[in-house]
């Protein structure tokens, strides 16, 4: 197998760059599938191509998204966080039992329950990092422990009762679209631009390529490691608190389906925009795209298993599509070189 | 020894051991091997030259069935033909067996693994006789007085010992097979005392009517070793000749396209500011060894394999932690036990450590990258990466490094072994460290490219670096160096300036006590 | 025609109305629960879903009333778990099993079989429909101790008819993998079917998944875009009409609209309806307390020697913003919420004396 | 960290290594904390130590284990596999639905289930390694595909009246213990001799490890890491057949129970026996670990959060009590050497 053989003679800089750059299928391979898909719905589902379809599409996603990111940020540290599902599920019980049980302002509450995470994170972090157990070990058993303190505490029924006002702003919209989804944008940009645009962020992810090399160059790898754990443990507990902000109510029982899907969007947004890489703007395109797919299946009155049914297959064909035609373009140019 | 008194086999007589023809390699458009053809017969050695990322080890990966050829190339081993595209076990199975540039070894498996692993006697899901395949592989690893425990892990292994269990793995294969030997750059991890008894054992290996092809920079070895050698030039094959016809001039000739003499640069005098002082200093085999720097000094640390020298660097830098000693520079002073690279890194202590594999460079990442690393805060200017400034110092330092080819955004692992160490040599240099130590800085570089990098080291030292150069090749640091310091048996057996420093009075340093070549190839 | 139309919308008016008061208790016949005194029972319970959770810990208190001993094993959601459950408490010598998972017995046909060899009468919950002969028999399994389900699905259909005027556009959302989903469902649209009225239904489906909440959601606002006029989102638990309301939240204006009740009155949901301001109408509970009880006190029977029953006729109350003003919506309490002592009721047919 | 960079003078062999090599913390660390549990529980839970308890404690554990092995062998040749829950259950649905509905004869039934399972992990491969999609988005993809077939076509109620004779062969007891935890004995017994004391194991581990270099030593690893995928999914579906022999009906719910704690016993399981690599052995020890501290406190009473904390916690202290004291351990050694 030599097709990882890319590349370098690929010409770079000129006039053509950026034009020649969209065409690489490559790279753009997923954004085109999900372009023809929304061409495709729009033409066939009549009620599909309208702003409130949209609207709801990009609404949708406020808190898988910041999940998502939450996973790419262990994975950009080389590590598995998987305890970020119950990370969401605890920071809404919290978020509603301080709230409401405890009386505690809303302000105080966020706050106490991000420095929870915080201090969450701190302690994968140590388990991981300085005591050297793999991170998918210490995240399993951590969330395990983490869901089960949280239901001793809390219980497991589903809460309601928190503060008005929030559930208020969080839903308060903008241009048609709830403040939560900018929230994400928001986080989505600001962790797109120290990762690609601060030396803080590419220490991070070349350490997270090759961690000896990082240290060696005087790259505090231990460092970065533990931060990727605290992010991710962080940003899991937003998703969280921007979930009772959108529901008004905490649900445990649920976050386990966070899971899954925000190792999907990871590991499908790592083969679009910068390919073999996990990042930020391939979780966003990753994460609209197969949430694009079920919404219009809706829209044709398909539900059930056959949504599964979709959600799977497109998983697995929207690659499998890039791959194979980024592989026959790549060949095409091995034999006209 | 020469062609002169051998056997050799090849040619209209008899069928070749191997003959490659018609051989073209593109990656991504451009060209880097182009209608090669390579034919040795049995018994015969034959040495494969060329500048760095000239094509060697892409003929090697064609052989090995790792790359697939342009059509149109022909394969005949042992006069049978082959259509590509060839699987590696088939190749196997003809008599093809490699030693691998970087030598192809996966860290986390034992060193019976590594050795055995697709080679095991039996059927696939026969039961494994493990006393007859463990004296197996301690039989061959006997024979380059090696003696390492079978399970450990090859990560915890010596650079020198990896090198031989990737040797161990060509020569059970050779063994097994009879055919061809294919060694890409065996050497560049061994010192040289162990390379007498590699080169035993590949003459032995002739002698029983294998076929060897040998790929090295190292043009003494070349003349010493083989009886036909192969030119490889930009992928193109420019010569083939018998050894004994060629003088190292004409040689190197052939290489690079032009003559050029070796030489080592003048040395300019070094400062009277003290840039380095090491008291004490003791860890993994090294005892005590205390010495000092001048800013412009370039100080040389050899010794056998096993003595020590081979650890300094990475005590020095932080890398390994120290058990006790104190270090201080311009910058400050700290205990070496509390020393980690970013302390270092601040004390302005760079280190070019000589394992490419595992402690470089991120392989796929880019060139940019890679080399940017330690100097990132540089391109970063009111809240962005200027990624322009970065690309283009990284173009200008591939072109000053001579790296090939120097695309800035090529992923590191495109890079041929040589040029790889010249993007890495260059990634430290523009750091401007105060101190910069160096280990095995020309390990795998072409001998044009090996002048380069000396001359580089020594317009930085004239430009008031301290350099410490830790090698095994002493002609090198008798030329290069101001002082040498040698280590034996962890401590400082001597440091050698001046009229006493020369290639004999190191070796001699380093082997006083032992007696000669007798030293075990293993770790302390 | 109209006039018919607003006949049957006033009956089903009449129906809802009857039943936001307390539901009158039905007693079955009395017996000498003696011979089980101080026997045990181990209750299979998946905590993991909180309805399944407060069924078990109010069971645990009836049975102590009863007098019997009460082990509470935890078999998760997972399958190998709860069969441990059961070789555990064959293995403990348990004079009952309850398998309160949810899962009908025939999930585990086996160990039904093998509690029945050792002597072990096996009860379930909730997963069969009501009756003697409920499918699927399972040689072992004595009774399934029921909501009627169906009736809590014609109920939800007499607030849509009533609240509609008999002309509502309503979308079923169909849960897979829970099969009280779909007996609530069949009873919503038989109940309008025997009403005659001029309603439009719609379907979807979801899986039972761990990704329920996303999905409902997302259904919400999509069935909308698909079909404005929709006017009702039955999902049919009020827990899952939870997810509706996120929904139709993110939908905006569109879902403002839109009207959900479900059953099972949990916590959240009534403290939702007693606040106001959310999507949900109406929830129809059954007592808990009732349901929990009658486990026991069917085991109690079994174990006394008595015929099992198989109809406990839960009644039903529906709860709306006005009604719960009144109660507490901080905690399940029978008295409070439905106005009567269940387990007092139920002690006095156990001649506890 | 820097324990790897040099070659340390540990020293091995000698004649007393057997027993030095039992006491060998970092390998058998976790036994340990395992036999001390029991001894603990053994002295404080009355009903504990009993023959019923360890025979339900080994015999609970039959499927569990072969998926768990199923995961191993997937990680082992370097894929992540996320479908086998979902395999379990399609092969128990399959397999009551083929037996029943279509009534075919028992024996053809499991037959055309291990071969429609063959097939799915032949798609799996295909899709993974001839294609180049990473396996962790390939089989979320199709495993979600396939539960979404599989409920289109059978439904999602737990169903029974499957083949009594094959209900009582699987609970066949020998010695008082059922045939299928033997059925998984043998299962474990036959993959660790494969792995370790064949080519093709040999071969297969040290693909896993480093495909590019083991390529390069001329091993066909793109072969190994598509049979991964194979044995992962018959494995798996192994275990849903004997699911359904175990309790005599097929629940399409089941998928999501096994997947995490089938990871958590693989990742805990390469902390044992030799550590650092997936393993057999390991496998077996880590599950039994997690299911004894669990019955433990099932017979003193505790349900629910109790043993999510303690399977949390356990799971993360028995991993670092290994690690902490191997590394002492080590760092004596080194001080010493
Ligand atoms: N995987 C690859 N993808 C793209 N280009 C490659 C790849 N491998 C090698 N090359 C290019 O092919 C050329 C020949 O490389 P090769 O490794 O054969 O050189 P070499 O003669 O062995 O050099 P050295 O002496 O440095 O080892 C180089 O320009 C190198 O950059
Ligand atoms: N690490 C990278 N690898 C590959 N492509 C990249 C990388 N970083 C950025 N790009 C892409 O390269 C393109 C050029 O943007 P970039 O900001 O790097 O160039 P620039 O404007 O020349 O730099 P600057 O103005 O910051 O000095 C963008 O489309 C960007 O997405
Ligand atoms: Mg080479
Ligand atoms: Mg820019």
């Amino acid at each position: 197998m030599t097709d990882d053989t890319i590349a370098i003679g690929r010409p770079t800089g000129g006039t053509f760059a950026f034009a020649r750059g969209l065409l690489d299928f490559e790279r753009y391979g997923l954004v085109y599938v999900w372009l023809l898909l929304i061409l495709a719905f729009s033409l066939f589902v009549p009620s599909f191509f309208r702003l409130s379809t949209f609207q709801i599409i990009l609404g949708s996603q406020a808190t898988q998204i910041i999940v998502t990111l939450a996973v790419v940020v262990a994975l950009l540290g080389g590590e598995f966080d998987l305890s970020v599902a119950n990370v969401v599920a605890v920071a809404g019980t919290a978020t509603v039992t301080l709230n409401t049980d405890f009386g505690w302002p809303i302000g105080i509450t966020l706050v106490a329950v991000l420095a929870a995470a915080i201090a969450f994170g701190a302690l994968n972090a140590f388990v991981s990092v300085a005591v050297g157990v793999p991170s998918i070990i210490t995240t399993l058993g951590s969330g395990t422990l983490l869901m089960g303190l949280s239901t001793g505490w809390a219980g497991s029924a589903p809460r309601g009762g928190v503060d008005g006002g929030f559930v208020a702003l969080a839903s308060a919209p903008i241009f048609g679209l709830p403040l939560s989804i900018y929230t994400t944008f928001a986080i989505g940009i600001a962790l797109y631009y120290v990762l690609e645009h601060t030396p803080l962020g590419r220490a991070f992810v070349f350490a997270g390529q090759n961690a000896e090399v990082a240290r060696l160059a005087g790259i505090r790898v231990d460092r970065l490691r533990a931060a990727s754990l605290v992010w991710s443990a962080v940003f899991s507990a937003l998703a969280g608190i921007l979930l009772v902000g959108i529901t008004g109510a905490s649900v445990p029982a649920v976050a386990s389906g966070y899971l899954l899907p925000a190792f999907a969007g990871a590991f499908l947004g790592s083969t679009v925009i910068r390919p073999g890489r996990f990042n930020v703007p391939g979780v966003f395109v990753a994460i609209y795209f197969l949430v694009t797919g079920v919404t219009g299946l809706q829209l044709l009155g398909y539900t059930g298993w056959v949504n599964d049914v979709f959600y799977g297959a497109s998983l697995v064909i929207a690659v499998l599509l890039t791959q194979i035609v980024a592989r026959r373009r790549r060949n095409r140019a091995l034999a006209g070189g | 020894m020469t062609a002169a008194g051998l056997a050799v086999d090849h040619g209209a007589g008899g069928t070749p051991a191997l003959r490659l023809a018609g051989a073209t390699m593109a990656f991504g458009g451009v060209t880097v091997l182009r209608d090669a053809a390579i034919g040795i017969g049995r018994g015969e050695i034959r040495a494969l030259v060329g500048k760095n990322g000239s094509g060697k080890s892409t003929l090697i990966k064609i052989l090995s069935g790792y790359h697939r050829p342009q059509p149109g190339a022909v394969l005949e081993i042992a006069g049978r033909s082959y259509e590509f595209p060839i699987r590696p076990e088939r190749l196997r199975a003809a008599g093809l067996s490699f030693i691998h540039q970087d030598l192809g070894l996966v860290p986390e498996a034992s060193v019976l693994d590594n050795v055995l692993v697709g080679r095991f006697a039996g059927g696939r899901v026969a039961p494994i006789g493990w006393r007859g395949e463990r004296e197996r592989v301690r039989r061959v690893l006997a024979r380059f007085e090696l003696d390492v425990p079978l399970d450990r892990p090859v990560r915890l292994l010596s650079p020198v010992e990896r090198a031989f269990v990737a040797i161990a793995r060509g020569f059970i294969d050779a063994e097994a097979q009879g055919g061809v030997l294919v060694l890409d750059e065996p050497t560049a991890f061994l010192p040289q005392e162990d390379v007498g008894r590699l080169f035993q054992a590949i003459r032995g290996l002739a002698a029983s009517g294998q076929a060897i092809l040998y790929v090295s920079h190292r043009l003494d070895e070349i003349l010493d070793l083989t009886h036909t050698v192969t030119v490889l030039r930009d992928g193109n094959i420019v010569h083939d000749d018998v050894t004994a016809n060629l003088t190292e001039d004409q040689l190197v000739r052939h290489i690079l396209g032009e003559d050029v003499r070796t030489f080592y640069p003048a040395l300019a005098a070094a400062k009277a500011e003290p840039a380095l002082a090491v008291d004490g200093l003791s860890g993994r085999g090294v005892a005590d060894v205390s010495f000092a720097l001048k800013k412009g000094e370039i100080l040389g640390v050899s010794g056998l394999a096993g003595a020590g020298w081979e650890t300094l660097p990475y005590l020095l830098s932080g890398a390994t932690p120290a058990r006790a000693g104190t270090i201080r520079t311009e910058a400050g002073r700290t205990d070496a036990a509390a020393l980690r690279p970013d302390r270092a890194r601040r004390l302005g202590i760079a280190l070019l450590p000589a394992d490419r594999q595992k402690a470089s460079g991120a392989q796929a990442l880019s060139l940019r990258e890679n080399a940017s690393l330690p100097v990132l805060g540089r391109y970063f200017r009111r809240g962005l990466m200027r990624r322009g400034a970065e690309r283009a110092a990284t173009a200008e330092l591939l072109r000053n490094f001579q790296v090939r080819p120097a695309i800035p955004e090529a992923p590191l692992r495109t890079l041929s072994g040589g040029n790889q160490q010249k993007l890495l040599l260059g990634k430290w240099i523009q750091t401007k460290p105060g101190v910069l130590v160096l280990h095995e800085p020309t390990q795998g570089v072409d001998v044009g490219s090996k002048q380069d990098i000396f001359r580089k080291i020594e317009e930085i030292a004239a430009s008031g670096v301290a350099v410490i150069l830790a090698s095994a090749e002493s002609e090198d640091l008798a030329r290069l160096c101001h002082r040498v310091l040698v280590l034996r048996r962890g401590a400082v057996a001597g440091i050698l300036e001046g009229d006493q420093l020369s290639e004999t009075a190191i070796n001699d340093l380093s082997f006083r006590g032992h007696g000669a070549g007798g030293a075990a190839g293993g770790t302390q | 025609d109209d006039a018919a139309t607003a006949r049957a919308a006033a009956e089903a008016a009449k129906i809802v109305e009857a039943h936001r008061g307390t539901p009158e208790f039905w007693a079955p016949p009395a017996f000498d629960s003696t011979p089980a005194r101080g026997k045990t029972v181990w209750w299979i319970s998946d905590y993991k879903t909180n309805i399944l959770k407060q069924w078990a810990l109010q069971g645990e208190t009836a049975a102590a009333e009863a007098g019997l001993k009460f082990h509470l094993y935890d078999g998760g959601g997972s399958v190998p778990e709860q069969v441990r459950g059961f070789e555990l408490a064959i293995a403990a010598k348990a004079d009952a099993i309850v398998l309160g998972t949810g899962y009908p017995a025939v999930a585990f046909t086996a160990q039904v079989a093998q509690a029945k060899a050792a002597g072990i009468p096996v009860f379930s919950i909730n997963s069969h429909p009501l009756g003697p002969d409920a499918p699927p028999r399972v040689d072992g399994h004595v009774a399934d101790i029921s909501y009627d389900y169906p009736a809590a699905g014609r109920l939800l259909a007499d607030w849509f008819v009533a609240d509609s005027g008999g002309k509502g556009h309503v979308l079923l959302v169909d849960i897979t993998g829970l099969p009280s989903a779909g007996w609530t469902l069949d009873g919503f649209r038989a109940e309008t079917k025997r009403l005659g009225v001029p309603v439009t239904i719609s379907e979807a489906a979801t899986s039972l998944g761990p990704s329920v909440q996303t999905d409902l959601a997302n259904l919400a606002g999509t069935s909308l875009l698909r079909d404005p006029s929709i006017g009702y989102i039955i999902p049919p638990f009020d827990d899952f009409a939870l997810f509706i309301q996120t929904g139709l939240s993110q939908a905006g204006a569109s879902g403002a609209k839109v009207k959900t009740a479900g059953f099972n009155a949990v916590l959240t949901q009534v403290g939702n309806l007693k606040r106001g301001g959310t999507q949900l109408a109406i929830d129809l509970g059954g007592p808990n307390q009732w349901f929990s009880y009658a486990v026991i006190d069917n085991v109690l029977r079994v174990l006394s020697g008595q015929p099992a029953i198989h109809d406990y006729r839960i009644g039903y109350k529906v709860f709306d913003h006005e009604n719960t003003q009144s109660i507490d919506a901080t905690r399940e309490v029978a008295t409070d919420w439905y106005g009567v002592d269940y387990g007092a009721r139920f002690k006095e047919l156990w001649g506890a004396k």
